[in-house]
């Protein structure tokens, strides 16, 4: 193989299908479980192929019953496997959240620390599509409320490529949040592909007047809004969390020391969001350094309509995220 | 091939008076389906959207058996069960065009038809989630001391699902007015049954909670009625729940999204070519003298008109304003 | 029935258990159901007594399913009655989650407001009695995230008292969440038992320097750590969020902008909490306002171990939260 | 009456030879347990204590029948099952007193004993929880090839919940190595069996999975290890698993805050004095002239002595430093 970086287009689905094919190559012990992933290729195409390759031990398809198959993924991390469960979607995974919380996050812990849970969990998350109210939530921060648990949100191609290998790696159970709207989304990865970690928040767009913080579904049209900023001459510094827990910090912090200012983006419902968190961490490591109040630009509180221009409604968009960013620069936009 | 046909023998019995009725009521659902795919196509429709062509005869039989007060609940592919219910062609498909004209005024979509007037509970997208609810509506019926039924759909996929199992327990125990309808089509998206039951007769999980549980032939609509009124007889007769599984088919993908790859081209062409429920329909009422050519040219034209005026309707259907986003998130707050 | 004051002592269970029967007495359509309501009384003894009075049709013990009795009490409350639905802890109340926000939270905006589901679902939450990992979380403050429900959080025996029936006369569905440790607490009422609202907040305790906020099982030792705080000069007013959803910022706002410095108490894991939510909105709305940074004390960020020593260092104490309020006003105490 | 003993024809077979080794066993947890309801009202142990005490021949005749390698999932009654399965009685009671000489380090108590040495894997106080770790346990020693069984406990109440039939579905789809172990001590908490499942024949559930399930009587521990072996050796055949109901009772009172108000108490004489596990093996050995008074009291002496040295040790253990309260959230950061 070589070390040579050679380069190729692909999406974020063959990114992450990519990432899997890899693992399973290269760990007899990695496998595949849930809802449809095999003959199928899953709800959303990203094991596409795979049952082929790998054959249906390894490729395992899953009745209906997401709270016996996150256990049993939970059972095999626990007994020497390094299972992958796909909840195909996140709204799926509340019948699943009894096993997340009270076994996956907690039986390290409760134990005295004799287990170790070696689980990766990928969903799908996100609105977007019209798919209305009950397969569209955005619940990734409000999983991140759950100590035990590492959470993921990969925002690029690069992460959607890179972030699976550290995960399973991981000796806890990592959770694995795509973003429904960015599987057909595109890029160029170099060959073989970078190692990233799943530590650190990156800045992603450098800008000198504010912080603009967005994870998954949300960083591109906070790029987005960062363009619109630079024409009202704001240099927007746009950070991607990329792990929800834990929470870096410092990832985010130094930025909003040096720009003073803050926009924390989430599709999630506002209360209780992962953007509250975020804010009141500026808030109470970086208060003297503010020059404003941490803005919000979160998802409506509403259960997610299906009519596309309500749903674009109760979304953060660039305009939003701008007109916050502006406001925190004293400035109406 | 996984999944073979109905083993039921052939229909005997001679086609009901309403025959006719039955046709067209197949008819309408299935001519709404083929435009609703077209106007997917066309991005009038948007979303997912699962289709129900192949298995009209269940949703037609089964309503035939309910009275006006009793109540239904359904999955995400029920388009068929809210238009025979009664939720006209123009609200329905003003919903799916996500208009203020539709049923639910746009917020709902495909998967999430409701009905107050016609006691239409949805619509629900999580398989299995509307088996509690069906419960619930008939320990109100039975705690009031009304005479209702609540028919209760759903995949053979929602089998596998715990709540499936708690509601028919709470059903059974306390002796409720449920007729949970098991629509078998043999797949849940790409999964055939016998990958994902290790039983797969249906009827001995329902009898393992003493349902009384029986199949029926989904594809023979005077089947499913005959069956669906008498496990409505037995209901309202106090004997709690029942249930009754519909074996069919859906002709289609599971969703526009669906490639179908997981099927036996030739046992879909099967299931089409032997057992689609409106030409046997159609065959039985022409052998019975009681179908020709001009009866059958009208009932499809009085539904190509009034496709057209749903079409018309929905197109013609405001948005909601944007400012009424959170409107009805909580009751008391409406606009 | 006289309208004069009597007065007469009384558990935080006992008026949980009065209200319930004041309201099945005055409402035919009101009934209880869950696991052990019945012969046994009640996880915690709340309905002790009133199978003998109600009869098992509206004292209705279910099978272990909360996902089902849950969904139950929507399909009951969508069609004519006012069920009460008790979950005995909320560790449970996971395996219903799909029915709360899926279902509860939004039958009515998906319908486009067809229908109303006047459910109240209470449930005992929160540690402190050695129950360890799976039994004493505290998630009403997560719950609080979810748009379509409200959330009540009765920390003394007048809001046990008088919650429940402004609940029940709600057209939507309300968690409220009883706080397993303040069962046997007791107080005085008036009789009739006064009525109160599910939509403020209450300064508790007057305080010129300081606010400190509180909600459900913190409260009284927020009020313990006002005492302290008292000792070393600081006047600390006291809020009680009594609803955590939706949030009457107007309630601590005022306070905290009079003031000028805040500390926000929650039992819950710290990241994501309902404190998070109410820093971010002092944040967003009082910034100017502020001396200080907002602190937030909370529970600390692991499954609460058995062991009693462990468990007390892992929940907010009087004395840590009196040191957050010292640091507020500059001091180290 | 609603717990009705055992039908079960009075046992015929002979006591096996180490049918003073069964009664050690029982004696050993149940004299444990009563240390531990001492304990409990001296406030040495606190939080939720739920007692075996009644049901001792479940766990002792089950845990004969498997190897050391094989994996046991238990419920938050579960001090017998962890005694016997070689959890030392005084890292045992460590734990409940919650200090740092427990199998936990004082973090499970009573609800949450874990070994990972001798593969128990809980101790879970989330009824039915347990059901589908134990299918994952099953699923990894199959995948990797191991010819290992995991034997998952649960009460006849965690049946109702629907993590039950999902794990029994998964379990028989894919034929893993679990043995399921029902404890039918008739009540969950203060809910008779009939008031909580429509059909009360639990092997019927079993059997809708198509998963070869039967009754044993749970309080002739003879019989329990007879039909464990029995099931254990179609397991290790391959034959995927099985469900095992063993009809038991318990003596005590749920957990030590109930006031167990709800059973009747000439039922609850009845299963102790005529059902004692204990007093029946007792008797039998008497009778096959296997145990005499000098043998009982050098048990019970034995006994006596090992629990003297566990709440010793309990007691003289230390308590975890506070600032090890984070430690094992997460591995990798442990102290
Ligand atoms: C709880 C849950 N898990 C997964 C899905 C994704 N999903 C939608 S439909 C479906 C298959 C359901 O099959 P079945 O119940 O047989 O109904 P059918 O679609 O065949 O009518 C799946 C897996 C879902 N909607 N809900
Ligand atoms: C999911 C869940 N719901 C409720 C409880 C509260 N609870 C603890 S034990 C119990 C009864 C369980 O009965 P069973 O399964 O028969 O076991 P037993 O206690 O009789 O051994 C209940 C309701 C719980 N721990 N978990
Ligand atoms: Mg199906
Ligand atoms: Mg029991």
């Amino acid at each position: 193989m070589s070390t040579e970086a050679a380069s190729g287009m692909l999406t974020y689905r063959d990114a992450v299908r990519e990432a899997m094919c890899e693992a399973m190559r290269a760990d007899e012990r990695v496998f595949l479980m849930g809802e449809d992933v095999g003959r199928y290729g899953g709800g959303f195409g990203v094991s596409k192929g795979m049952l082929a390759e790998f054959g249906p031990e390894r490729i395992r398809d899953t009745p209906l019953s997401e709270s016996a198959f996150t256990g049993a993924g939970i059972g095999a991390a626990l007994n020497g496997m390094r299972p992958i469960v796909e909840i195909m979607t996140v709204n799926f995974s509340l019948l699943a959240l009894d096993q997340i919380m009270n076994n996956a996050a907690t039986l390290r812990h409760m134990s005295g620390g004799q287990f170790e849970i070696p689980l990766v969990i990928r969903m799908c998350t996100g609105g977007g599509r019209q798919l209305a109210a009950q397969h569209s939530h955005s619940l990734e921060g409000w999983y991140a409320h759950i100590p035990g648990i590492k959470v993921l949100v990969p925002a690029t191609i690069a992460d959607a490529r890179g972030m699976l290998a550290p995960a399973l790696a991981d000796p806890n159970p990592v959770l694995i949040f795509e973003h429904g709207s960015l599987y057909n989304t595109q890029g160029e990865l170099p060959s073989p592909p970078p190692a990233v970690d799943i530590e650190h928040a990156a800045v992603v767009r450098a800008g000198e007047d504010v912080t603009l913080i967005a994870y998954g579904g949300m960083l591109a049209r906070t790029i987005e809004a960062a363009e619109l900023l630079a024409a009202h001459d704001v240099g927007a510094e746009v950070v991607d969390l990329r792990v929800l827990r834990p929470l870096d910090d410092a990832g985010f912090l130094s930025s909003a020391r040096r720009t003073h200012r803050a926009v924390v983006v989430d599709e999630g419902w506002r209360s209780g969001s992962l953007a509250a968190e975020v804010s009141a961490r500026i808030t109470e490591q970086a208060f003297y350094d503010l020059d404003a109040p941490v803005e919000r630009v979160c998802g409506a509180e509403v259960p997610t309509p299906y009519a596309a221009h309500l749903e674009q409604a109760a979304t953060p968009q660039a305009a939003t995220i701008a007109a916050a960013a502006l406001r925190t620069v004293g400035r109406d936009g | 091939m996984t999944a073979t046909p109905p083993a039921f023998t052939p229909p005997a019995e001679p086609v009901p008076a309403h025959g006719v009725d039955l046709l067209r009521d197949m008819l309408r659902i299935r001519r709404f389906e083929e435009t609703c795919a077209e106007l997917y196509s066309a991005t009038k429709i948007h979303g997912f959207l699962h289709l129900y062509i192949g298995e009209e005869a269940v949703a037609t039989g089964t309503l035939r058996a309910l009275g006006p007060d009793d109540a239904i609940v359904a999955t995400y592919r029920e388009h068929g069960h809210a238009l025979l219910r009664g939720v006209g062609a123009e609200a329905l498909m003003a919903e799916m065009f996500g208009r203020s004209g539709g049923c639910c005024r746009g917020r709902g979509g495909s998967m999430h038809v409701f009905d107050a007037a016609t006691r239409f509970y949805g619509g629900n997208a999580i398989v299995a989630g509307g088996l509690p609810i069906a419960v619930g509506l008939a320990l109100a019926d039975r705690m009031l001391g009304r005479d209702r039924v609540t028919a209760c759909f759903f995949g053979e996929g929602a089998m596998a699902e715990g709540e499936f199992h708690e509601s028919l327990n709470l059903a059974a125990l306390w002796k409720l007015p449920v007729l949970f309808l098991c629509e078998n089509n043999h797949y849940a998206m790409g999964s055939a049954l016998e990958l994902t039951e290790s039983e797969t007769n249906l009827t001995l999980k329902a009898a393992s909670y003493e349902v009384p549980a029986w199949s029926v032939d989904g594809m023979d609509v005077v089947a499913v009625e005959r069956e669906a009124r008498r496990a409505v007889l037995a209901i309202r007769g106090g004997g709690g729940p029942v249930f009754l599984e519909c074996q069919t088919y859906r002709f289609r993908a599971h969703s526009m999204y669906d490639p179908d790859l997981y099927r036996d081209r030739a046992e879909v062409a099967e299931w089409k070519e032997q057992h689609d429920p409106i030409d046997l329909l159609a065959a039985r009422l022409r052998a019975q003298d009681m179908l020709d050519d001009a009866t059958l040219e009208r009932i499809e034209a009085e539904i190509a008109a009034e496709l057209e005026a749903a079409v018309a309707f929905a197109e013609a259907s405001e948005l909601e304003p944007v400012e009424d986003l959170a409107r009805d998130v909580y009751a008391g707050d409406g606009a």
